[in-house]
């Protein structure tokens, strides 16, 4: 197994297209990747050939097409470490996968006093549905407050976990700051202390190889379109233990054992938690793209990642009014940025003119922003696609933006 | 082949028309509920076992003909055999169903049991014909009920 | 426009592959229908050349795909009758639907004392949901009963229509029975007797055309997947007025205005109930599938799956043993039945082998077996592709199930 | 022609560096904070009406050059004109927008404000084209506030 992004690259159709005339340098990974030919054509061949719903069908392709989507069940275990394919719940993305813990762990095990921790870092969708939970419960949300560099503060942390916390919710990796989290550390600390951890993996999965036994934490979220993946597939990790402990959080077909007006009983996991049809065919797209993850050589892949954002860091600081937001010293996939004399925005449409996808905004993280004191930034960020010449491409446009805003 | 030769041949038709012990004891001292959840199947198996041996085995409920051709073929095996043979006679059963045991080459105590091989090929029937096995094995071990899901 | 189901049959790829060695005939499309060249093609177009993220992005991609992606809200508001495109929610499907009505409108409306009427022939997706809110509202769950023919007893339902009613959730179509409900009375009567209405219409948009306005319903859910969409979408409409009482359900990104630790605002409908990254693909694909179902005359669709079914059961009737299960006057899309001397389980495989796609067992209906005594029915349904060629070979399956089981 | 030449012409440019009548007032009349909240941007609108007359326009916020000069123009546009005037400048405004408003062939009171013909183009920035006015009506009606989305 061997990486090479300039080979990778050939593999995704989107990334050899022009845009406003220009060669399309994308580079914004972080909100959503692209898609390898290998994905796109599993998606048309199941449509095409195979297609049928899951687990009720007593004829061939419904008997064919239950056993490709609890193959990709197994897969998505084997992926992110898990111990047993039957801890892995499929879900929209790493947003429902957040809400399906905060609404049926939290929901059922949080009472009045109680403390949720979660880190100033956190994406909305680490925050909202604690926020949401919280109010319901009369629990308490805190926050693990970060250093002027964006890393968490750790030893105000251990301060914080005192006995009340019940739940301690972190990202693995900061979408606005490109921080890299000590997830093992806190999961560790957290389960010390009696809390159950929750890591949004979001930006983890798709640039760390990841192994939640050796993570220690007892559930993990991520979402497909982030790791190369269709469109509405994304996998929840949790522990045996506690799934099974869990209430049901939607209600409807094939989530049951039995029903009746008088009283339902549900089936085990991960079954409990999947109600309704699920995205048959995502998942199965799914199933295409581990395999497609599993097809090269992942720690070259992160190095060359890392090799990326340390030279886009090197040579944005050598760019006229330029100021890096979060410096932290383990960074990865994205750099966050604003100019003196233009505003995110005004950088993000000067760069697409140059054919340069750049994201501009409050990234899903306002405390973030409101903790550095901006209103928004510039984010580029990164895949195994991207090279040197991507950067060179990002660097001029911003030479660009301070010509005509200064 | 096809799948009414396959999966319905002649001993599994006349087990479906005719199942034996099929009944519902009096004074069981050990009974378990199996059910399908997906196809709406149960079955009630209910067991006298005296020290070690299996002295009485007998089924009732509904299902379709491989469940209950099962159920029927599953009280004749394991009469008269000790708990552990009934153990293991399940997982021998379990294996060949599940596609790992290779029954032409392997050396087992299946018998004329090897007569639903052929089920493995039809996954959603999989657990049409291992429900009664699991129900015997809950029994075995005392569980209020079993669900094959 | 015109309509001709030997023609459109030929869009569908996957209809003319051979199954066990025999013409695939299929008749499980209550479950899924497949989907047309069109449908394929969208979804591959969009993610070979189109892909991006939707609602953030300042580069051009991402406004194209935001653009196409509202787009799609606007048909789909067009083809439900919505008021505005506002009234539309991206779902997973039907089942997602009814547990945001739940959750939401029913969460936060439903008082201890309070009733919800459901109908005897719900689908477990228009069950569970209002089980699990009533368990935690206090709300009493009650059953409009259905006659032997399988339709629903009106006088009785006026009966139970009392003050304490605040919610009737009723299916337009019975996936189990094939039974039409007269939803426009039965929301109007609702709607006198101040309780909102939910229509499921996870069987009745596939075969009906659906305008919402004229139906009188508040609230109607749909499966994109049921009716030559994608896997992974639905559609949720709610009326303005109430969406924009209702609270968030899932927390997360784009569902907000603003958030802070101390305090969060939600976006107005329908952003506030899409909390995270969509599943845009899927809603791309939904587009063509939507603009496929205005390609043909859907006047006449109706009219041949009708005489499907009438064949179909005509000619079921004459089959040794066999008694079908839901005799209502006014049906549409399904047939379910069971025969004296093989179970469903067993028809459906001897169907099987005969390459004919049919489905056995509760059709996540289980108070509708416990009604009728059976433990499950086998059940034929149709979709415009189905001709009479597919009812022989039903017949001619079901005429072997007999030589072998007597 | 791209971005650079077509949003960001040189009036623009020169507004989003010296906006105009960019200050808090002391007393406004009215007065309504706007925010786009997808990328953060605010501004606050103030306005002291006396009679049918705006007679003093002002402005404050953090925003994208395009949202800033459209700030600052719009209050050049609007001061001294009646309220039923800024009204229909804010919808002929918001019509180029939207492209329901073909500037060169239908006539309108725009004048200079044609300049940001351009932003249609970008569906995203329309919204920072468009948050100042979507404020200033905000304040005429004496909403709380407004969000653009
Ligand atoms: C009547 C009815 N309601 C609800 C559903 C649930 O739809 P979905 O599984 O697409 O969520 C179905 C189909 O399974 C149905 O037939
Ligand atoms: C750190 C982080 N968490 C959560 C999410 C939400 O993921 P999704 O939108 O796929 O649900 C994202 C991406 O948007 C993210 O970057």
């Amino acid at each position: 197994m061997s990486f090479d992004a300039l080979t990778l690259r050939q593999r995704f159709p989107v990334l050899s297209r022009r845009v406003r005339g220009k060669e399309f340098v994308y580079l914004d990974n972080a909100a959503t990747t692209h898609k390898p030919d290998v994905v796109i054509e599993a998606l048309r061949r199941f449509y095409a050939e195979e297609y049928a719903t899951v687990h009720r069908g007593v004829y061939f392709l419904s008997e064919q097409a239950t056993h490709a989507y609890e193959q990709v069940r197994v897969k998505a275990a084997r992926f992110l470490g898990a111990a047993r394919p039957e801890e892995i719940v499929f879900v929209r993305g790493t947003t429902e996968a957040l809400n399906l813990v905060a609404y049926s762990w939290g929901g059922t095990f949080l009472k009045r006093g109680d403390t949720v921790l979660v880190s100033a870092m956190e994406h909305h969708s680490n925050i909202v549905p604690w926020q949401l939970v919280c109010e319901r419960s009369g629990a308490r949300l805190e926050v693990i407050p970060m250093s002027d560099r964006g890393e968490l503060m750790m030893e105000e942390f251990e301060r914080q976990l005192t006995s009340s916390v019940k739940i301690v919710a972190v990202t693995q990796l900061s979408n606005a700051l490109g921080t890299l989290n000590p997830v093992r550390e806190i999961c560790a600390l957290a389960r010390r202390a009696g809390a159950v951890s929750v890591v949004d993996g979001a930006q983890g999965a798709p640039h760390l190889a990841v192994d939640v036994r050796e993570m220690g934490c007892d559930f993990y979220a991520c979402s497909g379109h982030k790791m190369y993946g269709p469109s509405g597939i994304g996998l929840l990790y949790g522990r045996h233990e506690l799934l099974e402990k869990m209430p049901p959080w939607q209600g409807g077909g094939d989530m049951i054992d039995s029903v009746r007006f008088e009283k339902t009983e549900y089936a085990a996991p991960p079954r409990r938690f999947e109600a309704g049809t699920p995205a048959i065919a995502p998942v199965i797209g799914l199933g295409a793209t581990l395999d497609f993850l599993a097809s090269f050589d992942r720690v070259a892949a992160e190095a060359h990642e890392r090799q990326l954002l340390e030279e886009t860091e090197k040579r944005l600081r050598a760019v006229q009014g330029l100021r890096i937001i979060g410096t932290a010293r383990r960074k990865a996939g994205a750099v966050s940025f604003v100019m003196e004399n233009a505003h995110p925005h005004d950088i993000a449409a000067v760069a697409d003119e140059e054919g340069v996808a750049l994201r501009a905004g409050h990234h899903c993280a306002q405390p973030v922003m409101a903790r550095f004191g901006v209103p928004a930034t510039a984010r580029a960020s990164f895949a195994i696609y991207n090279t040197v010449a991507d950067v060179e491409a990002l660097v001029a446009a911003l030479h660009k933006v301070n010509r005509i805003f200064s | 082949m096809g799948a009414s030769d396959d999966l319905y041949q002649q001993v599994i038709l006349d087990h479906n028309r005719r199942p034996r012990n099929f009944r519902p004891m009096a004074t069981p001292t050990h009974v378990c509920p199996g059910r399908n959840p997906l196809c709406g199947d149960h079955v009630n198996i209910y067991l006298e076992v005296r020290g070690e041996r299996i002295e009485d085995v007998s089924f009732e409920g509904s299902g379709c003909a491989i469940s209950k051709a099962s159920s029927s073929m599953m009280t004749e095996a394991v009469k008269g055999k000790t708990v552990a043979e009934a153990r293991q006679l399940f997982s021998e059963f379990r294996a060949m169903l599940m596609g790992e045991l290779d029954t032409g080459r392997v050396p087992h105590g299946l018998g004329k049991l090897t007569i639903f091989k052929g089920v493995r090929e039809y996954s959603s029937r999989i657990k049409c014909a291992g429900l009664a096995w699991h129900a015997l094995v809950g029994a075995l071990d005392s569980q209020k009920q079993i669900s094959t899901e």
